[in-house]
C-alpha cells in the first residue's frame, strides 16, 4: 500500500519536473518561463520528496529530506526575484 | 530487470557527461563554458554517488563543482572584454594531427586499461582497509584512509593547498569587492550562511563514521564566506593579522606536530597510540577544515587583503 | 633513521609554516631552516653509509597500505644536494630581495618547495609522489611569478598549465598501474609488474609526464622563459633543483619500478632526444643574447646529457659497466646541480650590479666582480666538463661506454655538445675579460658572491676529486 | 555483458582524451584551465571505476581517498592558475597581446 | 520498487539534459540563471532517488549539499563585480 502510494507520488514528481522542462522550452519569454519553470519544479521535488519520505524510517534522513526541499523553496523563491530583477535590468540597459 | 533500469541511468551519465564536456570545452561563450562546466560538476557527482563514492561526490558537489564554480565566475570577471579569444583558431592541420594523436592515445589506452582489469591480482588495498579498519579510530573507511593509513598525502596535500594560497597572494592585492546587494540576496545570504555552518559542522562531525569530513566542510564553509563576500559585505568572516596567517597554516601545523609527536617511544612518522587514534584525528580535521576554509576564500579574494599583512600596518595606511 | 628521514621532511615544512605565521622574521626562519635541513640532510646520508638503505613504513601499518619512505644510497645523494644548493640560495637570498615585501612572500613558497623536494627523494609510494609533484610544481610556479614582469606571469601560467598535464599524465600511469596490480607501493609493483599493455601503456605515460615536467627536447619549449624570467634565486633552484626531481623519478620508475617493461626501441627513443636536446640546447646557448637565457638554454643541454646516460643505462645488462654508468648519471646530475646553481646565483649578482644581463655588454665585469667572474668560470668548466669537474668523469664513462657498445653517433653528439659548451661559455668570459678604460672600483660583497662561489667550487673541485667515494656509496648501498 | 566499472573507466579514458586534445588545441587560458579539470575527471573517473566492485560489496576506499586529495589538489591549481591569468589580465592593460 | 526508483532517476536525468537543451537554445543571461536552478532541482532529485534506490543514506546529505550550492551559485551567477560589468 505504501509503496503504491509513494510509486504514485513519485510519478507525479517526475510528471511536473518534465512539465516545467517543456515551459522551459515552449513558453515564450524569459519572465514567463521562470514564471511557470519555478513553480512546477518546487512541486516536482516536493512529490518526490513526500514519496521518498513514505520510504523512510530513520528520522534523521526525513528531516533531512524535508530540509532539502524547504531549502530549495527558499532559495528559488529568492531565486526567482533575482532573476527577475536581473532580466529587467538587462531589458532596460538593452532599451 | 534490475541491471538493465541501472544501464539506462550508465548510459544516461555517460552520455550526459560527455557532450558536456564536449559543450564546456568547445563551445562559443566563455561564459556559456565555465557555466556548463558547473552542470558537468553537478553530473559527475551523480556518477560519484552512482558508483558508491558518497564521500567523492560530497566533495564534488562542495569543491569541484561549487567553489571551483565561484572561482572560475570570479576569473571570468576579471577578464577584459576585447579579449575574447574563440576557440580552435589553429589550422587545420594542427587540429587534425593533435586529434588523431589523442585519438591513438585513447584507444592504446582503452586497450590498456582493458587488459589491466583481466589481471587478476586478488585483494586490493581496499581488504587491507577493512581488516585495519577497527584499529584506525574511525569507522568511516575513507575517512581511516585519509587521515590514518595515508595521513601523509592528506598532510601535503594542505602544503598544497597553502603554496597555491601563497601564490594568489603574492600576486598582488585583492579583487574589488562586489557593489552592495539588495534586500532579496541579504535575505537569502542571512538564512544561507548559518544553514551552510551547520552543515559544515554536521559533516565534520559525521566525517568519522560516515562519508563527510574536513574537506567537505571546509569547502561549505569557505562557500558560507564566498556568499558572504558575493553580496558586498567587504568582510569576508575572516580575522586579520597574525590570527588568519594562523588560520591559513594550522591545518598542516597541527597535522605534522601531531605526526612528529607520536614518534616518541620509537614509533614511525604519523603512528598515532592506538587508542588515541580517534581523538587525534578529530583534533586534525578540525584544525584541516580551519585552514582548507581559510585558504579557498582567501584564494577566492584573488590576491592579498589588508587583512593578512598585520592589522596594525592597516591603520597607519 | 626514522628520525632522520622523519626530521629531512618535517623542517622545511614547519620552517614554511612559521615563516607564513611570523613574515616579520621570515629571513631569519629560512637561513636556519636550510641550514639545520643541510645538517639533518647530512645526518640522514651518514646513516645510509652506515648502516645501508631503509624503509620507514608511515603510520605503522603493514607495507602496501602505508606509505613507505625510503633512504637509499641515491635518494640520500639527491637531497644532499638539495640540502647545499639550497642553502647557497638560502644565503644569496638574503641580500638579494631588498624589500620587505618580496622577501615575505619569497620565504615560505622557497621553503615548501625545499620540502617537496625532500617528500619526492624519499617518497616511495606512487600517489604519494603525485602530490609531491604538485607540491612541488605549484610552489615553482608561484616562486616563478614573483618575477612580477607580464613575461614572469606569462611564463608562470604556461609552466603552471605544462606542469599540471605532466602530473595528470602520471596520474594516469598510476591509475593504470593500480587497476593492473592493485597497489601503490613502488617496490610491490615492481615486484608484481609483467610485460603487458598495462604496464606498458603506464610506463609511457608516467615517463612522457615525467619528461613534460623535466623539459627534455623537444617537451622543452616552456623551460627558456620560465627560468630566465623569474628572479635569480629562483631560476637557480628552478634550473638546479626542480627539473632533476623529473629525472631522478624518471630514473627510479625505469630502474626500479619498469625493468621489466622497458623495451630497447624506448630507451633508444629518449637516447635520440637526448642527443637532440644535447645539440639544440647548446647550440641556441650559444645564440642567446641574455646571461640568464644562455644558462636555461644550457640547462636543456644538460638535461640530454642525463637521458642520454639513462638510455645507456638501461640497454646494459646488471653488472659493473652498468654500476659504473650508473654513478656516472648521478655524478653529472649532481655536477650540473651544483654548477648551474652556480651559474644562475652568479648571474644574478652581474644583474644587479650591471642593471642588465645582456651578454655583449658584460665588458669590465671581471675588473668589478671578480670572484663572481671566477665563479662563472668554475660553473662553465663543469658545464663543459673540463677535467677535474665531476661532469668530465661522468662523460668520460658515458663516451667510453658509447664506445664499447660501438654507438659513435653518441661520442660525435657529446663532443660537438663539449665543444659549443665551451664556445659559449667562452663567449661570455671573453666578454667579462673585456678591458674597459675606466673600469670602476672591484666591489666586494661577501653574501652576495661567496655562495655562487662555493657552488662553483663543489661542482669542479670536491664532486671531481670525491668522486670515487660517491661511485662507491652507490655500489654499496644500492 | 559490459560491467559497470569497465563501462565508467572507459568513460574515464574518453573524457581525459577530451580534456588533454582541449588543453592542447585551446589558446584561450581559462579555457584550458577547464579542460584540464576535465582531464582531471576522466583520471579520476578510472581510479573509482577501479574500486567499484559490484551492488553488494563495499567498493575499494583507497582510491576514494586518491581521487578526494586529487580534487583538492585540482582546486587548488586552479585557483593558482586564475590568479595568474588575472595579473596576467592587469598587465595587459595598456599593452595589447602577441 | 528499486527499479521504479531507477527509472525514475534516469528520467530526471534525462530530464536533466531536455532543461540544458532548452538552455543552450536560448542563452540569455536570465534563461541561463533559470536553467541553473532547475538544474540544481533536477540533480537534487536525482541524488534523492539514488539514495533510496541504493539504500546509500549518505546520499542525503549529498542532496543537502547539493541543494546548498545550487543557490549559491544562483547568488555568483546574479551578483556583479563593482566596476562596470563586462557581460
Amino acid at each position: 500500500m505504501i509503496d503504491l502510494l509513494s510509486g504514485v507520488l513519485i510519478i507525479g514528481g517526475l510528471f511536473f519536473y518534465v512539465a516545467g522542462t517543456i515551459g522551459l522550452l515552449r513558453l515564450p519569454d524569459t519572465l514567463c518561463r521562470l514564471h511557470a519553470v519555478t513553480k512546477a519544479d518546487n512541486l516536482g521535488l516536493g512529490l518526490l520528496a513526500f514519496g521518498l519520505l513514505l520510504q523512510l524510517t530513520d528520522p534523521l534522513s526525513m528531516l533531512k529530506v524535508l530540509l532539502i526541499w524547504i531549502l530549495v523553496l527558499a532559495a528559488s523563491a529568492a531565486g526567482g526575484q533575482l532573476i527577475a530583477r536581473h532580466v529587467q535590468r538587462e531589458q532596460e540597459d538593452s532599451s | 530487470m534490475t541491471f538493465d533500469a541501472l544501464l539506462v541511468l550508465d548510459m544516461l551519465l555517460a552520455t550526459l557527461m560527455l557532450m558536456l564536456a564536449i559543450a564546456a570545452l568547445h563551445c562559443e561563450s566563455l561564459r556559456q563554458g565555465i557555466f556548463l562546466y558547473i552542470v558537468f560538476g553537478l553530473v559527475t557527482a551523480l556518477a560519484w554517488a552512482r558508483l558508491k563514492a558518497p564521500d567523492v561526490a560530497l566533495a564534488e558537489a562542495a569543491i569541484g563543482s561549487g567553489v571551483a564554480g565561484a572561482l572560475l565566475l570570479a576569473g571570468l570577471r576579471d577578464r577584459k572584454p576585447r579579449k575574447q579569444k574563440s576557440l580552435l583558431r589553429r589550422p587545420a592541420w594542427q587540429v587534425l594531427t593533435v586529434t588523431y594523436l589523442v585519438i591513438g592515445l585513447a584507444l592504446t589506452a582503452s586497450w590498456a586499461f582493458l587488459d589491466a582489469q583481466a589481471n587478476d591480482v586478488g585483494p586490493r588495498l581496499g581488504a587491507m582497509v577493512q581488516a585495519e579498519l577497527a584499529n584506525s579510530g574511525v569507522s568511516n573507511p575513507v575517512t581511516a584512509v585519509l587521515l590514518n593509513f595515508r595521513a601523509y598525502d592528506t598532510l601535503l596535500e594542505l602544503a598544497v593547498l597553502l603554496a597555491a594560497l601563497l601564490g594568489v597572494l603574492a600576486l598582488g592585492p585583492e579583487r574589488a569587492a562586489p557593489r552592495a546587494a539588495g534586500p532579496v540576496v541579504h535575505h537569502l545570504v542571512a538564512w544561507l550562511t548559518p544553514l551552510l555552518i551547520v552543515t559544515a559542522g554536521y559533516l565534520l562531525w559525521v566525517g568519522a563514521h560516515a562519508p563527510g569530513g574536513a574537506f567537505q566542510a571546509g569547502a561549505l564553509l569557505a562557500a558560507a564566506g564566498i556568499v558572504v563576500r558575493l553580496s558586498g559585505n567587504p568582510h569576508n568572516g575572516l580575522p586579520s593579522g597574525i590570527w588568519v596567517r594562523m588560520l591559513a597554516v594550522a591545518g598542516c601545523g597541527v597535522f605534522m606536530f601531531v605526526g612528529l609527536a607520536s614518534m616518541g617511544g620509537g614509533a614511525n612518522l604519523l603512528q598515532y597510540p592506538a587508542n588515541w587514534a580517534g581523538t587525534l584525528i578529530l583534533l586534525i580535521e578540525v584544525f584541516a577544515t580551519l585552514a582548507i576554509t581559510t585558504s579557498l576564500v582567501l584564494v577566492y579574494l584573488g590576491g592579498q587583503p589588508d587583512s593578512w599583512s598585520s592589522g596594525r600596518r592597516k591603520a597607519r595606511a | 633513521m626514522n628520525e632522520a628521514m622523519a626530521l629531512v621532511i618535517a623542517l622545511p615544512l614547519l620552517g614554511g609554516l612559521i615563516a607564513v605565521a611570523w613574515p616579520q622574521r621570515s629571513r631569519c626562519i629560512g637561513n636556519l631552516t636550510l641550514l639545520l635541513n643541510a645538517a639533518s640532510a647530512a645526518w640522514l646520508l651518514a646513516l645510509v653509509m652506515q648502516h645501508g638503505a631503509a624503509n620507514q613504513l608511515l603510520g605503522g601499518w603493514q607495507p602496501g597500505l602505508a606509505i613507505a619512505l625510503h633512504a637509499d644510497a641515491l635518494s640520500s645523494s639527491f637531497l644532499l644536494l638539495t640540502a647545499l644548493v639550497g642553502l647557497a640560495i638560502s644565503v644569496y637570498a638574503t641580500r638579494y630581495f631588498h624589500s620587505r615585501q618580496a622577501a615575505t612572500r619569497f620565504w615560505p613558497l622557497w621553503l615548501l618547495l625545499v620540502a617537496a623536494l625532500n617528500g619526492l627523494f624519499l617518497s616511495a609510494d606512487l600517489f604519494n609522489l603525485y602530490v609531491t609533484l604538485e607540491l612541488l610544481g605549484l610552489s615553482a610556479v608561484a616562486l616563478t611569478a614573483l618575477g612580477g614582469k607580464r613575461e614572469s606571469i606569462k611564463a608562470a601560467l604556461r609552466y603552471l598549465m605544462v606542469g599540471l598535464l605532466g602530473s595528470m599524465g602520471y596520474l594516469g600511469g598510476v591509475a593504470i598501474l593500480y587497476t593492473a596490480f592493485g597497489t601503490l607501493d613502488m617496490q610491490l609493483v615492481g615486484a608484481r609488474i609483467s610485460v603487458s599493455p598495462a604496464s606498458e601503456l603506464a610506463l609511457v605515460l608516467m615517463t612522457a609526464g615525467l619528461l613534460l615536467k623535466t623539459a627534455l627536447f623537444p617537451l622543452h619549449f616552456w623551460l627558456p622563459a620560465a627560468h630566465s624570467n623569474a628572479p635569480a634565486p629562483v631560476s637557480a633552484a628552478l634550473s638546479a633543483l626542480v627539473v632533476k626531481a623529473g629525472f631522478y623519478l624518471v630514473l627510479r620508475l625505469w630502474t626500479e619500478v619498469f625493468p621489466e617493461a622497458l623495451s630497447p626501441q624506448g630507451a633508444m627513443l629518449i637516447g635520440v632526444l637526448g642527443c637532440a636536446a644535447i645539440l639544440w640546447g647548446s647550440w641556441r646557448a650559444l645564440q642567446a643574447e641574455r646571461l640568464k637565457l644562455l644558462a636555461a638554454y644550457s640547462t636543456v643541454a644538460q638535461l640530454g646529457y642525463l637521458f642520454v646516460g639513462l638510455a645507456l643505462l638501461v640497454s646494459v645488462d646488471e653488472g659493473a659497466t652498468r654500476d659504473i654508468l650508473f654513478g656516472a648519471v648521478v655524478l653529472m646530475a649532481m655536477t650540473h646541480g651544483f654548477a648551474k646553481s652556480s651559474l644562475f646565483l652568479a648571474i644574478g649578482v652581474v644583474q644587479q650590479h650591471a642593471g642588465h644581463d645582456r651578454i655583449d655588454q658584460l665588458d669590465g665585469t671581471a675588473q668589478r666582480l671578480p670572484a663572481t667572474t671566477f665563479a662563472i668560470a668554475l660553473a662553465g668548466v663543469a658545464l663543459i666538463g673540463l677535467p677535474p669537474s665531476g661532469a668530465f668523469l661522468g662523460k668520460w664513462h658515458l663516451l667510453s661506454t658509447s664506445m664499447e657498445m660501438g654507438h659513435w653517433l653518441l661520442v660525435l653528439v657529446m663532443g660537438i655538445g663539449s665543444l659549443l659548451a665551451a664556445a659559449y661559455v667562452f663567449r661570455v668570459l671573453g666578454h667579462a675579460f673585456g678591458n674597459v678604460a675606466f673600469a670602476s672600483r672591484s666591489v666586494n660583497a661577501a653574501t652576495e658572491e661567496w655562495p655562487a662561489l662555493a657552488l662553483g667550487l663543489i661542482a669542479t673541485l670536491i664532486l671531481g676529486l670525491g668522486s670515487a667515494w660517491l661511485w662507491q656509496f652507490l655500489e654499496v648501498v644500492a | 555483458m559490459l560491467e559497470t566499472s569497465t563501462l565508467y573507466g572507459l568513460l574515464g579514458i574518453i573524457l581525459a582524451a577530451l580534456g588533454l586534445q582541449a588543453a592542447i588545441l585551446q589558446r584561450d587560458a581559462i579555457r584550458r584551465i577547464l579542460a584540464i579539470n576535465v582531464l582531471g575527471v576522466g583520471v579520476f573517473l578510472v581510479f573509482i571505476a577501479t574500486a567499484y566492485q559490484g551492488a553488494d560489496t563495499p567498493p575499494d576506499a583507497v582510491p576514494h581517498a586518491l581521487v578526494l586529495t586529487g580534487i583538492v589538489v585540482a582546486v587548488a591549481a586552479t585557483a593558482l592558475a586564475l590568479g595568474l591569468q588575472r595579473r596576467l589580465e592587469i598587465l595587459d592593460e595598456d599593452t595589447d597581446d602577441e | 520498487m528499486t527499479e521504479l526508483l531507477l527509472i525514475a532517476s534516469a528520467a530526471l536525468g534525462l530530464n536533466l539534459a531536455l532543461s540544458l537543451l532548452a538552455m543552450l537554445r536560448q542563452p540569455s543571461a536570465g534563461d541561463r540563471m533559470l536553467s541553473a536552478q532547475l538544474l540544481g532541482t533536477n540533480g537534487v532529485g536525482v541524488m534523492l532517488l539514488l539514495s533510496l534506490a541504493q539504500d546509500q543514506a549518505a546520499l542525503l546529505d549529498v542532496a543537502l549539499v547539493l541543494a546548498l550550492l545550487a543557490a549559491v551559485v544562483v547568488i555568483a551567477f546574479t551578483r556583479r563585480p563593482q566596476e562596470a560589468s563586462h557581460d
